[in-house]
């Protein structure tokens, strides 16, 4: 058996890169995506710690991360599409009229 | 000289206090239920209380005479601190008991004359009301001059003495809405003020002298300030001298003494009966009283005795000249009573207690008696003004003004001769009670000190002088104001009364006849009669058993001749109404003078009372109101205190609280900000790498500090 | 070697791979491609480690519909490539320093607790079974059922939500 | 329970009780508040005299506090702040005269404050536990604060039912007050936190606090104090509080409240500071002689009798302050004598003077004139009560002042007779202004107001009000030994530790 430690690993990588995608992309849809990679990676980690302790908790968790992963890719692709509509760009950059 | 007061068993000195309590007890019933009583039932409880009084006088005369050394009877405790005590306690001895005789016996008949007397008098004056207030008040003078006379201490002779100010002020202003003519006015009331505060400035030399009798003896009673009079006298011999002045400025003040006798003449605001009583008869000698009972403080003293005996000297010429100019015929009888006191005073000054005493007495019978018939006199006046036909009465008229009266022998035979008794034995004309203590005096004088011999003996003869004019002005001539002539006799219930008085002016000379010297026997239990060694002249050689033959004739002629004057300018050639007294045509501007009393009043008035009253005015209104009050408070408190916190304000808050509290942070915080505000991108991104530095450090912390 | 630690270091390069490939992808649908292969890969991960039920929902959820709902927006709105222009130039390098701490702490943190978290406890028997399914499910619907139930408003709420954030208002509703 | 029914505690806080019921009362009904706070005042009054005389528990042959409440209240940080009262014969009689003071004062109301009586009472019952708390305070952070709180009370009687110039007044009379007590707090403070202690007693037997700065703290109290008596020349808010307030008012300011000061000196500056009051001896006598001659003749010039009386105060209260810095027992015994007599008889004074005012007006002198004949027992009563004002024999104030000058004639502090003879030269001033307030109203002929308004005598309840206070005017003045008794091993202990603090200084 693999070791519980190596995929925990995986999910560091993983949440990682997810959260260095949220960093250096602009793309807003891609931003979004890095932040779904990152709620997986979170996942995974999940899962490892349910097969550790030997408990559905964890699995169950997933599944309600899924779901309010579902729910907030709605609303914010909604929200892009809302943006996009008066900004004509899904910049993240452009968005910076809150500047103080 | 202790008394125990075991000595008391058996006798009546346990009654003294009566003597107190008779008149407090009358007073009191008259003024609870004294408006159920009427005239007469005040008039008899109030008597009667002085009577009681009288009785237990007499009753003390008994017990002392089987126990000639007297007795202390405390009644209570009074004022206990420390090694101060005063008590509640009444002395008996020869001295006390005398004056209580003169107070509660002249006091009685008076209150029974005055039955008849206010019965008029409140119904000329309207005020039927007042009929019982007059009794109390003198219920009350009774109960104060009782404690005067019978307390054992100084302070408890204090109370008498102050109580006896508050009666004579009391009565004095008994007819405190009007003037003497009846006019609504405050002169009554002044005068009565005016008695009043001088009092209390002799009874601020009392109050001196009893503090430092006090702290130099240790005490104020009598018996304990004599046993230690002589050894303070040896080492601090001011003590003696400074404690007898202060004590004659008391006497000054309430015997009408030079400088403080102005009040007197003003008293007889009050009813006559009060004149008799209070200013002439008892209050006005408690001084004479008080300098005998200190008897063993003057005697040691020679400078006290000399200033003393001057002051008596000097006022009884002083008053007696004034009294040859009045036109009343009260404020002759007060001038006449203010030099005769000064004839006690100089007795007592130089240590003639004896005569000093005697003549007291004797005063008090026939000044009662002049007071008193001169009352008769001015109520027959009254009622003469009152009968007359046209009945216009609102005129201004003053009943006892002599130049209004002449002839009144006719219309008022009883009181002309009860005047003239009075009169010749104030003048001393031989065997007239007068007669006799003045001639003791003068003799006393002549051996100890001659300028008072001299002085007094011109005094003597100013006082038969003017004893005389009034005689021919009241009495004799016609009458010069229709009132005279309606005049009307008094009734029996005043007229009684003087006649006993009378009496006694006849028989008083016979308490201390020569030879016999029943008073200095009686009073030698009490009073050390001091043998004087002065200067004795040959002639006074000789004296024969206390009466020198010389003495006796130079005052009876000096009397005589005096009197015939009087009669050469009065008496010969009558006044006419409206007439200028003849002394006037002849002594001028001296004459002038002792009309108006020698300017006395004016210059006190203009030297102490305006003064006081713009020291008054002005402390009150410049330096109190205006500068303290006002401008201090307003400029320099409340001003200051305003420009305080404008300095505050403006240059401690603004200046210096408000910059470091709120500027230099501003400044700061607005640097900072502007510094900071870079930081407020608005890029989404780098928020969020804000998020994940923090993230990083708080992963890094916990890491780094977990166990 | 043993085969599961080859197949799982395989799986393990495809998934950091996809990863790194959707990051630094221009395209952003291909970006969306190499996220659906991360998330197939995840899902093979799920089935190593005895989850066939959520493996089974990763891909119908996330590989499947969400994924799908991503390239459906990525057409939509055509806006799938972005100019290059950089306006925060320490932005990267400074995510790239913070990244790498993080990834360090992560692992540091794994390796403190290895000791716990290294071995697999002794592999229950009902775990990978049908068996599993059902207990979960029986834990969904009794110990789980409030928040199973919650779930259902938040979807409602999140399709409430994204119909009025798309809806398209006229000028005068002044929406933007 | 045990804390409630300790006799002084019970005195102090019982008319708060009153208060409290007032609070439930109708403001309507107003004979139902005036008899409660009646009630409240006469129950405190019998209350207070079985605390002396009938608990057992006060013996006045000892000189010692007794009946003593001590419990901890604050004690943090090294402040041992105690609720510490008890009595002892220097206080006594305050103690009975505030109690016995309110009620006449209460009644003196009855038909002179229809305004906002609720209020009135409650200010006036709480102002009783105020200067009842100052009377029995032994502990000087306690006492301060029962100082202050008297301010509170006072401000609004004068402030609300006073005259036209109420406000002034009552801000002026909170000020000058205040500005006295800062200095006192301070010197409070001081004390409390170097000796470690606020109990009075507790600093009295502890001493040694070092001349210089005994100096100082002297002054300070007397800073308050001063002020407080009111001492020449402090007194300027006097004549404003005195003449706006209303009659219950001026009665109990001056009856009880400048009493206050002259008990702070006995109380505080006497045991606490020997060296330096001896030392300071001559300069406050020196100021109370003014205080004497200079009260007497303002008094003279005024036109308004309420201030008459007022600035009268300030001669009387002089004459305290030369007493009781004699140093001597007379000198104390009268002064502490004089306090009570000055209550009576000044009292007595300013209801009087309401009484006449409540029916015309006017506090003008010269606007009377004749009034005895119209008013016979009016005219006798206030001829009473200013006999005893100006010091006649017989009457309460002659005892008091006599045995005060004779203190100050003999007194070591002072060494010398001037300050005695001086202020002797004050009773002469005392006949005048009385006698002249008394001729200008009640003698003389009819003046313009007597003349016009129909006047009365006095009713049943104003000779009600005032008998008591002629019972005691009569009753010191005639048979003072047991208020002497009553205080005389109190003073002697006092003066215990001066014997020889004067043996150094002369």
């Amino acid at each position: 058996m693999v070791p519980v430690s190596y995929y925990l690993v995986v999910s560091v990588i993983l949440f990682t890169l997810g959260a260095l995608g949220v960093l250096i992309r602009r793309n807003a849809l891609v931003v979004f995506m890095s932040i779904e990679l990152m709620l997986n990676a979170a996942n995974l980690a999940f899962v490892a710690f349910s097969r550790t302790f030997n408990s559905y908790d964890g699995q169950l968790f997933v599944f309600f991360v899924m779901t309010v992963a579902a729910a907030e890719v709605a609303v914010g692709l909604a929200l892009i599409v809302a943006i996009f509509r008066s900004k004509h760009s899904i910049d993240v950059d452009q968005l910076s009229s809150l500047k103080g | 000289m202790f008394f125990s007061e075991t000595s008391t068993s058996g006798l009546f000195f346990n009654l003294v206090p009566w003597i107190v309590f008779a008149p407090v007890v009358g007073l009191l019933i008259n003024l609870i239920i004294g408006s159920k009583l009427g005239e007469k039932g005040v008039g008899a409880i109030a008597s009667l209380a002085s009577g009681s009084a009288f009785v237990v006088a007499i009753l003390q005369i008994i017990s002392l005479n089987a126990h000639p050394e007297g007795a202390v009877v405390k009644v209570a405790e009074w004022i206990h601190i420390g090694n101060l005590a005063i008590d509640w306690t009444f002395r008996i001895d020869t001295l006390s008991v005398t004056m209580m005789m003169v107070v509660s016996g002249v006091g009685t008949l008076i209150h029974i004359y005055a039955i008849g007397y206010m019965h008029e008098d409140v119904r000329f004056k309207h005020d039927e009301g007042r009929y019982r207030r007059f009794f109390i008040f003198l219920n009350l003078f009774i109960a104060a001059m009782m404690i005067l006379v019978s307390g054992n201490s100084y302070m408890m002779l204090f109370v008498g003495w102050e109580g006896v100010g508050l009666a004579s002020f009391l009565l004095i202003g008994f007819w405190y809405d009007m003037d003497t003519l009846g006019r609504p006015s405050f002169a009554n009331s002044n005068a009565a003020k005016k008695a009043f505060i001088t009092n209390r400035v002799g009874d601020f030399g009392f109050l001196l002298a009893a503090m430092m009798m006090f702290w130099k003896f240790g005490s104020t009673d009598f018996d304990l300030v004599f046993a230690k009079v002589v050894e303070v006298a040896a080492h601090e011999p001011w003590v003696i001298l400074w404690i007898t002045i202060f004590l004659l400025v008391g006497v000054a003040g309430k015997s009408a003494q030079i400088p403080l006798y102005v009040w007197l003449p003003d008293a007889m605001a009050g009813p006559t009966p009060v004149s008799a009583l209070i200013h002439a008869a008892t209050m006005v000698t408690a001084g004479v009283y008080l300098v005998t009972r200190s008897a063993p403080i003057y005697t040691l003293s020679h400078d006290a005795q000399y200033i003393v005996a001057t002051v008596g000297a000097v006022t009884a010429l002083f008053a007696a000249t004034i009294a040859a100019g009045q036109y009343d015929i009260k404020k002759v009888l007060a001038y006449s009573t203010i030099s005769q006191l000064g004839f006690m005073v100089a007795a007592v000054g130089m240590g003639a207690f004896v005569a000093g005493m005697f003549h007291l007495i004797t005063h008090a019978f026939f000044k009662a008696l002049l007071f008193l018939s001169a009352g008769s006199v001015i109520l027959g006046m009254e009622r003469g003004h009152h009968h007359l036909p046209h009945g216009d009465h609102h005129e201004i008229f003053d009943p006892g003004d002599m130049r209004n009266m002449g002839g009144m022998r006719k219309t008022m035979p009883v009181t002309f001769w009860l005047y003239m008794i009075g009169t010749l034995a104030l003048a001393g004309i031989f065997p007239f009670a007068g007669f006799w203590s003045k001639d003791e005096i003068l003799l006393d004088a002549a051996k100890v000190f001659p300028h008072v011999y001299y002085l007094l003996a011109i005094a003597a003869f100013f006082t038969a002088f003017y004893m005389g004019r009034q005689i021919w002005m009241v009495f004799f001539g016609e009458a010069r104001h229709a009132a005279a002539a309606h005049a009307e006799e008094s009734p029996a219930v005043m007229t009684v009364p003087l006649m006993v008085l009378a009496a006694l002016s006849i028989l008083g000379g016979a308490l201390n006849l020569p030879y016999i010297h029943t008073l200095t026997n009686w009073l030698e239990h009490t009073v050390k009669v001091v043998e004087h060694e002065g200067e004795v002249a040959a002639w006074l050689e000789t004296s024969l058993g206390g009466l020198n033959p010389w003495v006796a004739l130079i005052s009876t002629i000096a009397a005589l001749l005096a009197i015939f004057i009087s009669w050469l300018l009065y008496g010969r050639t009558p006044l006419k109404a409206g007439q200028i007294d003849p002394l006037k045509k002849m002594f001028g501007p001296i004459y002038y003078g002792m009309e108006n009393k020698w300017f006395i009043d004016e210059a006190y008035w203009f030297v102490f009372v305006d003064r006081y009253v713009d020291l008054a005015r002005y402390l009150a209104q410049t330096i109190d109101w205006d500068f303290w009050h006002e401008w201090f408070h307003n400029n320099i408190i409340a001003a200051g205190f305003r420009g305080f916190t404008r300095f505050l304000a403006q240059l401690v808050d603004l200046g210096i609280v408000d910059v470091i509290i709120s500027r230099w942070p501003v400044a700061v915080a607005q640097w900072l900000s502007e510094k900071l505000r870079a930081l407020q991108n608005g890029f989404v991104r780098s928020y969020a790498l804000s998020v994940l530095v923090g993230v990083v450090a708080i992963l890094g912390y916990l890491l780094l500090n977990m166990k | 070697m043993t085969m599961d630690l080859m197949g799982f270091i395989l799986v393990a390069l495809i998934a950091i791979a996809t990863a790194i490939g959707m990051l630094y992808s221009r395209n952003a649908v291909y970006a969306a491609l190499f996220l659906v292969l991360n998330f197939v890969s995840v899902a093979i991960f799920y089935l190593m480690l005895g989850a066939p039920f959520v493996a089974l929902s990763q891909v119908t959820v996330y590989a499947g519909a969400i994924m799908v709902l991503f390239l459906f927006v990525i057409m939509l709105l055509g806006a799938e490539k972005l100019p290059p222009a950089e306006v925060l130039p320490w932005q990267r390098p400074l995510a790239f320093v913070l990244a790498l701490l993080l990834f360090i702490e992560g692992i540091y943190w794994l390796s403190v607790k290895a000791g716990t978290t290294a071995q697999i406890a002794s592999p229950d028997a009902t775990i990978g079974t049908m068996d599993a399914v059902r207990s979960m499910s029986m834990m969904l619907f009794q110990e789980y059922l409030l928040p199973f139930e919650v779930t259902s408003i938040l979807l409602l709420i999140a399709m409430i939500g994204a119909i009025v954030l798309t809806k398209r208002v006229d000028k005068k509703g002044g929406q933007a | 329970m045990n804390f409630l029914l300790q006799p002084l505690t019970l005195v102090t806080f019982f008319p708060l009780l009153g208060v409290l019921a007032l609070v439930f009362i109708n403001g309507e009904q107003k004979n139902t508040i005036r008899w409660t706070a009646l009630g409240t005042a006469l129950v405190t009054f019998v209350i207070s005299l079985w605390a002396f005389f009938f608990s057992g528990q006060f013996n006045p042959a000892n000189g010692d506090l007794q009946l003593v409440a001590k419990y901890d209240w604050i004690m943090v940080a090294g402040w041992n702040i105690r609720y510490y009262i008890a009595a002892d014969g220097l206080s006594v009689m305050l103690i009975l005269l505030t109690t016995f003071l309110t009620p006449i004062a209460i009644l003196s109301t009855w038909k002179a404050v229809e305004d906002r009586v609720k209020d009135f009472m409650m200010f006036f019952l709480m102002l009783e536990v105020g200067m009842l708390g100052v009377f029995v305070a032994q502990d000087l952070f306690l006492f301060y604060i029962f100082w202050e709180f008297t301010l509170v009370p006072m401000y609004f009687l004068i402030g609300i039912w006073g005259g036209p110039n109420r406000l002034y007044a009552a801000v002026k009379f909170f000020l000058y007050t205040m500005a006295g007590s800062i200095l006192m707090l301070l010197a409070i403070l001081w004390l409390g936190v170097n000796q470690g202690t606020f109990s009075v007693p507790d600093l009295v037997a502890k001493g040694g606090i070092p001349v210089d700065i005994q100096f100082w703290l002297f002054w300070a109290f007397t800073a308050a104090f001063a002020i407080k008596v009111p001492m020449w020349p402090l007194h300027s808010w006097l004549p404003d509080a005195h003449v706006e307030a209303p009659t219950a008012g001026s009665v109990i300011l001056a009856g009880v409240l400048l009493k206050m000061g002259t008990y702070g000196f006995l109380r505080f500056n006497l045991p606490l500071f020997p060296e330096a009051a001896v030392a300071a001896a001559p300069t406050i006598a020196t100021l109370a002689v003014i205080g004497i001659l200079y009260g007497a003749a303002v008094s003279y010039s005024q036109k308004d009798v309420k201030k008459l009386v007022a600035y009268s105060s300030v001669s009387h209260l002089g004459f305290v302050m030369l007493g009781m810095f004699a140093l001597n027992s007379q000198g104390i015994q009268g002064a502490i004598l004089q306090m009570i007599n000055h209550g009576l008889s000044t009292g007595a004074l300013f209801l009087l003077v309401g009484m006449i005012y409540e029916q015309t007006h006017t506090r003008e002198i010269k606007v009377y004139g004749g009034l005895w004949k119209i008013t016979p027992v009016f005219g006798t009563l206030m001829l009473i009560v200013a006999l005893s004002s100006m010091g006649l024999p017989g009457l309460n104030g002659f005892v008091g002042e006599f045995t005060i000058l004779l203190g100050a004639f003999g007194s070591v502090a002072y060494g010398s007779y001037w300050y005695a003879m001086l202020s002797a030269i004050g009773v002469i001033l005392a006949a005048i202004y009385i006698l002249y307030m008394f001729q200008k109203m009640f003698l003389g002929p009819a003046g313009e107001i007597t003349h016009h308004h129909e006047i009365k005598d006095l009713n049943l309840r104003e000779i009600i009000t005032l008998l008591p206070l002629l019972v005691f005017i009569f009753w010191i003045g005639l048979y003072p030994a047991p208020f002497f008794n009553l205080m005389a091993p109190a003073v002697e202990k006092l003066l215990i530790p001066f014997q020889a603090v004067l043996m150094a200084a002369h």
